[in-house]
């Protein structure tokens, strides 16, 4: 496990590295890099113990922005080469990024054993509902009926839902943030680097270019209370101007409802728990038809990581068998000499 | 008791065939275990059904294991048996046209019966019709001679006692040929040692069988085949998957980096993978990934990391690597990739061997990405190349291909081990620590290396990607003439390890009419056919590569000093075109794709043609 | 989509093909296929508008064996291969066989995606927890600790729910069944074959060479009425003998009661909805524990196939612009003319 | 005003330069459409940076286009720009070098800032220090002449009026090359159909541009083209993605199959996908797929399906794609692969062009697997690979791999067009549906292409797969002769394809000094050389191949005729490889891999050394 060490203070400056953005001018990317740089800073390890793995994609463009160590690889296997860097090397704190396309389309497969496995990897999976780098074409997010350059009639592909399938790949944390949630971003990035085993962030992202607004429920200054639900542990389910909207359970199905006055007692909503995957999944599905998006940590789950449990093998087998010695493993088994 | 002959004899190649479930594969190892521990050279050649269990009796259910030793120095398991051992119908019928006339032939009449016979497709018993006179047949009821034997032992139902006929068929061949029971008896209490009934079961049948040639009036004739005179030291038999991991661990051991293998199992490869899982002691970490591609990329964060990353696929798993090969050409890191190669194109014929990946090996990138080769050339030379493979990794920073195939991968000759961890190339690891002038990839004068950096070093913060990067910084580059010079340093890095290659030697004249020019698993084949045809009085000689890429220096010159080379190889024309493009010398192919190893009289038959 | 057909009336037999079936003697497989050969002669569609996809592996051998069309493809790919041919080929009735390695691990992607774009593909995936054809080592849904060829010390991967992760794709129709189940297996198939949309059966199924009694608890008949818990739509969570256990839900939790005399009343058992995502995951999640294992259909939705709004397009599209006419495109757009 | 002077040119290149905002590709390819239609020869040449949006004013953030038009017929984009347009210090910087003494340099001064320069590296301004004095430059403020013209257009702020400073510059290099405005006017009305007061901005900034050059006293010297004389016929301007996709289509309703498309985004080969995606009413369906590998599995299903397959990607892709294009060749179905290659290795540079996947093409699968390969020369030519392929596929139902590049994909050029239906081929289709006799793996005796057989065609029930298949029945078989067999088939299948293959024809002397052999993109820049060496007198000829497997017939007939042989391409020595295999001819290879196209100087002179 990565541990904080003694050293200089760092801050946000540190992080950044002598190489040129090259993102659009208002691409949703810029907010996302400050708000990693600023979490470095404040995590406690030094550069050179940080790692950012990523694949192809504007997204994945990334560890050249963020002045630790980087490897920007190939498109959609991120999160294996993060395992077996992860795995060699416990002392590193490695992190991934990359787009829904990278992520979701050709990398789906890695995605998910990286997580089911519980290597201590820190995804970051920057949702913008499009191909960017691609220029443009609907990604594995897009809502049906994506009109653009591969869908002129509009797309009939159903999407995924990140968060469902983290949580069905049993994720050790799963989380969702915003581009321009920078207090929000940058908590759930030290909550997730705090966490032993896999971590799952989706940051939705805007991508200015190809797919403006498509969260804009969200981001909207003026619709963003009624849109967003912060979910927050032990805490109930509130949204809405004041806290005026909660969601409450019939049966299995979430309902809103107005909280207070007029409305139903706080008592009766539903109340969030990081460590329930059944109400996690429930909460992953809530989308449109009046429900809020929500935003926080769906789930928690502590198992020892995978690569903790590599490292503990290792050790029993020398514990067993000794440190291994390469001479007598050579001459054992049916040795015979001619004189 | 009659007093039986016993006639001595120079090299004997010994068949055991049955159904798959007959247990052919454990009698023929062990066979060949104790042709070794007596003192024999051998060779040995497994051929076993592609199925788990195939359904029992049928002809594509036949598993065959063929022992070759010899009081000689043999390079192959021999191109057919004079003993042939058959458990069923099926097993005859497969087998039998390989048995020269007069080859002795031993049968397990009990498995003749209506039902099997018609599996097989005979119409009428082949033990009853004649058919068989050509051989020295000896019919024997097998299985229910083993249960005989069996009577008195206790805790075992019928069906195990009659399981026991593959282990006193091998009892019958160690008396035909004078070898010593203690070996496999010492093996069987070891490998039974937690099922006492089985030990006594298996120890007794193998002394009846022994036994059973003793007192009967049919076998007159014993052979005793003497030690073969081998340089002194210690040896142990070996399979190419067995060697191939030890001499990856062994060169873990050497470059003090623990290894990390990252791989999916797949036919015939995943041995490796099973062996390493051993030698967690080691610090050998293997990760079974979810597939070819997360486990060649696990393997490159491995190196970046600052192990030594490994992955093995066979044929279709090393196509799908094919775009992760090309980011570590990119990313300049140290890696293995190790491809146990088996009959294709597509899955092919998973459990056949082959030699036909060599072109995939070259070239099977986007780009001009090249990579350097070695491929083995006997089972035991896996621990060499492997090793090899290793160091040349490190040395040089780059990734390395090696190419084995399911004939060596579970094909076992004796091995002579080294002896001291001195006897071992010491394997320098140089970690770039000095943050000051830095730049990742500022090369090494002579090897043309780039500075292998571990993340974890204070001050050497840095960026590497399969963008084309710049000549220096190693940051992403779109100049024109920069693509140019590193596209031409990738190609000119791997051409330097020619230094590291040692040049061929000639077995055989150093000039003349017919050079026989092989890689990989067909050097015994081929050297066996050379000799043959040398002792003939034909002027033929052999070179063998290791290396393909780049070849050994003194290869375009000695190409030059014979009238004609010849290029056998299992595939359709792989080596012979690299060697015609780059030399524009008129080599002759000789192509067999089969399945099957070369048989020595196929080569030199060739030969005899060639040099007419 | 697939529709009945007149025609002489089939059996098992017919689904016969002349190829030796080459699986171990006592393979969970063999069940299996006579069930699937049993269920086709039901389907009332002609062999040769049945077609079956397989990757690589010992299940996926099975298009051999059954006398319609097959294909044996590469490892992993099935369904990506069978999303070209039911998109190309609407008219044919199209399955996907595999394994637990074919399907979860190195074909994850191909199938969530397959699952999640809802193409009309039946896919079995037939798990043993085991490579079988590689000759035994561990498989993604191996539990934790599993001693195999390729972990002597146990495995350390979690494994993968198969039933979560395709709720999670968000597949049209997800079911379990066991491989001598016979009856339930066949209808099961049945009920799949009428589905329009993506199917995802999980088939518990015996490798007895390399993982003997994997799902003995299932299968044992001593104990199967007390392990295995049957999902019937509107019908209260009941099993054990004489359905005497019960599933209830404790907040989201589900706990099981005895039921009747001394017990809780069958009023308070959840009671079973095909139509609620919540309650299938939920469902999905019960493993150990002295909980029962849910055999049955966990959820179904409906939705226009992928195919069908492909070749909806492609009607739209010849509408609005009329049938192709190739001269005009060609000659369409800035053109210009040299006497 | 005074009278300016009219001189007549036989051809310009002229090179379009400015920040990647700027919208130099729409200005280049409007120039570019406008001189198709005044019947001018022409072939452009579009060059970008990989980011979507580079940052403002940087050196990677330029963006060029470049328009070489002709009054004779012209085979590639020009060498140098005898016209440079730059709208920035950046632009400038880079792109200088190119432009020769004397020639024509525009500058919007308006963007000579110091911030601008200072990004450009520029310390002081290179209009002011005297170093462009070797150039004719018009230093014009053209941002802000753009927006005075447009003072009186309303609904646009003056940051959009700012942005017309491209379609003023455009308007002017039409006053300086007499060009008509009418064509770009007729464009920007529909382009802009539904916001009019773009429609005004526009043409009024492009007048504007245009009259600017006429009143200005700097100007007084202006050129005309004329026409090229091209054959009668019909003509448009293409690029070679597009091509690539009429051709599929037209090879589809040629062949009444339907088209399935399964492919995953990549650049350069993304503009396939969405063209296609627009020919839905032609029964086109295309597939976005969740990566390469689902992209040629879907479309091998769609095959076995009765469609026609095609998938398509660019090297990384093609190397995911290896495995399944081995299934295809295993199991015998029609198929087209198309790679529209880009800089390699791994990422390489995307947006550069380079020929290096041809091996990868030959060999990039496991086992002996060959399948035929097309290569298009030009834009063009892309319609005609892409039929031509779709054809080959059905008739002898077999995968066929296609390779065009980045070049080849952006660039255009004229392309005279089909006229009527019937001028195209026709692709007979034969789906096999007689249950008698079926066998599977039975071939047609000529093509020996097995038959295509429909799922859904009653009583022809039957399975493929890639395992080794029996020669008839295409039942699994691990025979050995059957799988040597099958290997062989395999082989004479493709190799049979020659006789779809039209004999080569030379440019130039039959026989002689030099033979420049190319293939692919290279052809315009190949021919510009051997043309300009023949009009100076060198002996100098040129083939140029379209199909690279099979060969055609009369290559190694040809290559004997000359003393020397040239083989120019834009990777490290592919096609000469396989020449020097095949023929054993001691061909000299000219390698290039800076990410762009031969400039027809660099073959010039080669072959002039050559000729020495
Ligand atoms: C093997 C391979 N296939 C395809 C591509 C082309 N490609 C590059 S990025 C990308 C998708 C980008 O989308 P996303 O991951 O969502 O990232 P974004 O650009 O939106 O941040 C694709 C298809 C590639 N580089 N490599
Ligand atoms: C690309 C590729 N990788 C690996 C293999 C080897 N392989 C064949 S089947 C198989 C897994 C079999 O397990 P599963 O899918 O669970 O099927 P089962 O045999 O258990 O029915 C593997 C790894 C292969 N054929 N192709
Ligand atoms: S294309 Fe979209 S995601 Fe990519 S850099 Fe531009 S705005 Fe950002
Ligand atoms: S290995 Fe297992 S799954 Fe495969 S055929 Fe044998 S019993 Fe069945
Ligand atoms: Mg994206
Ligand atoms: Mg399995």
């Amino acid at each position: 496990m990565t541990t904080a060490m003694d050293g200089p203070k760092l801050t946000k400056k540190d992080f950044v590295s002598d190489q040129q953005v090259r993102w659009c001018p208002g691409c949703g990317d810029y907010a996302i890099l400050s708000s990693v740089q600023h979490a470095f800073a404040k995590l406690g390890i030094p550069r050179h113990k940080i790692v950012i793995i990523s694949g192809i994609g504007c997204a994945a463009r990334f560890p050249y922005y963020v002045d630790c160590f980087g490897f920007h690889t190939i498109h959609g296997r991120a999160p294996a080469l993060a395992t077996g860097l992860k795995v060699s090397r416990p002392d590193l704190s490695v992190w991934v990024v990359g787009g829904d396309g990278d992520m979701l389309s050709i990398g789906g497969n890695h995605l998910l054993h990286a997580l089911r496995r519980n290597v201590g990897i820190k995804i970051l999976c920057i949702n913008n509902r499009i191909y960017g780098l691609t220029k443009g074409q609907y990604s594995p997010t897009s809502p049906v009926g994506t009109v653009k350059k591969s869908t002129p009639m509009g797309s009939i592909d159903r999407p995924v839902n990140p968060i469902s399938l983290a949580l069905a790949a049993e994720a050790g944390f799963v989380a969702r943030t915003v581009d321009v949630f920078g207090p929000h971003l940058q908590e759930t990035l030290l909550r997730a680097a705090a966490h032993e085993g896999s971590v799952f962030v989706e940051v939705l992202q805007n991508c200015l270019i190809f797919n403006d607004a498509t969260f804009s429920n969200v981001t909207d200054r003026a619709s963003r209370e009624d849109n967003v639900l912060y979910l927050e542990h032990q805490k109930p389910l509130l949204f809405g101007a004041g806290g005026d909207k909660g969601i409450r359970l019939n049966g299995l199905k979430p309902e809103v409802v107005r909280v207070g006055e007029g409305g139903v007692p706080e008592s009766e909503l539903l109340v969030h728990d990081e460590k329930d995957e059944s109400l996690a999944y429930l909460l992953s599905r809530m989308e449109g038809d009046g429900f809020p998006t929500p935003i926080g940590t769906f789930r928690t789950q502590e198992h020892v990581s995978y690569e903790a449990a590599a490292a503990q093998q290792v050790r029993t087998a020398r514990e067993q068998k000794g440190e291994g010695d390469l001479m007598k493993l050579i001459h054992s088994g049916d040795v015979w000499t001619v004189p | 008791m009659t007093t039986k002959q016993l006639k001595s004899l120079d090299t004997v190649v010994i068949r055991f065939a049955g159904d798959s479930g007959d247990g052919m594969q454990i009698v023929g190892s062990e066979f060949g275990n104790t042709a070794a521990i007596v003192g024999n050279d051998l060779a040995t050649f497994p051929d076993f059904p592609a199925e788990i269990r195939a359904p029992a009796g049928t002809l594509p259910g036949v598993s065959g294991f063929q022992v070759h030793f010899s009081a000689n120095e043999i390079f192959t398991p021999g191109d057919q048996p004079d003993v042939l051992v058959v458990m069923n119908p099926a097993a005859l019928k497969v087998n039998r046209g390989d048995l020269p006339d007069n080859g002795i032939l031993i049968v397990d009449t009990d498995a003749f019966d209506a039902r099997n016979l018609k599996k097989a497709g005979y119409e009428q018993s082949p033990l009853e019709d004649g058919s068989l006179a050509q051989f020295r047949l000896f019919a024997v009821p097998l299985t229910s001679l083993a249960e005989k034997s069996l009577r008195d032992v206790e805790g075992l139902t019928t069906k195990e006692k009659r399981r026991n006929k593959n282990i006193f068929a091998l009892g019958m061949t160690y008396w035909l040929f004078s070898r010593p029971l203690d070996n496999t008896i010492k093996w069987l209490t070891q490998k039974y040692a937690k099922k006492p009934q089985h030990v006594e079961a298996t120890t007794t049948a193998l002394r009846a069988g022994y036994a059973y040639c003793d007192a009967s009036e049919a076998f007159q004739v014993r052979y005793e085949v003497p030690p073969a005179p081998s340089q002194p030291g210690l040896y142990k038999s070996i399979q190419g998957n067995e060697a191939l991991a030890l001499g990856l661990v062994a060169a873990s051991v050497k470059s003090g980096l623990p290894i990390f293998y990252g791989s999916y199992p797949i036919t015939p490869a995943s041995p490796v993978l099973e062996a390493l899982a051993q030698y967690k002691n080691f610090g050998v970490i293997t990760f079974q990934a979810e597939d070819e591609i997360a486990a060649v990329t696990s393997a490159i964060g491995a190196s970046f990391g600052g192990r030594i990353g490994i992955t093995a696929s066979s044929g279709p798993g090393i196509a799908l690597k094919g775009e992760a090969m090309g980011l570590a050409v990119m990313v300049e890191l140290p890696l293995v990739i190790i491809n146990v190669q088996r009959a294709g194109p597509s899955t092919g014929m998973p459990t056949k061997t082959e030699q036909s990946d060599l072109l995939q090996a070259m070239f099977g990138r986007n780009g001009d990405a090249p990579i350097p080769i070695l491929a083995a050339r006997s089972p035991s030379d896996c621990f060499e190349i492997g090793f090899e493979a290793v160091r040349i990794a490190i040395k040089y920073v780059v990734p390395v291909l090696v190419l084995s195939d399911g004939y060596l991968a579970n094909g076992a000759e004796p091995w002579k081990l080294p002896h001291k961890f001195e006897d071992l190339p010491d394997i320098p690891v140089h970690f770039h620590t000095d943050p000051k002038g830095f730049e990742p990839y500022r090369r090494d004068d002579v090897t043309l290396a780039r500075p292998w950096v571990k993340p974890g070093t204070p001050g050497l913060e840095h960026r590497i990607g399969g963008l084309e990067k710049d000549r220096l910084t190693g940051n992403v580059s779109y100049d024109t003439a920069n693509h140019q010079h590193m596209t031409d340093v990738r190609a000119e890095k791997v051409a330097r390890i020619v230094a590291d290659v040692p040049d061929l030697e000639v077995f055989g004249d150093e000039s003349g009419e017919v050079l026989v020019v092989g890689w990989g698993g067909t050097y015994g084949a081929i050297h066996s056919a050379v000799r043959r045809c040398r002792s003939d009085g034909i002027s033929a000689s052999q070179i063998h590569l290791r290396h393909l890429n780049p070849f050994p220096a003194n290869l375009g010159e000695i190409l030059g000093r014979f009238k004609k080379v010849l290029v056998p190889e299992l595939n359709t024309g792989q080596l012979i075109l690299l060697l015609r493009a780059r030399f524009l010398v008129d080599a002759i192919g000789l192509n067999k794709v089969e399945g099957q190893p070369f048989k020595v009289r196929e080569i030199v038959s060739r030969i005899q043609e060639l040099s007419a």
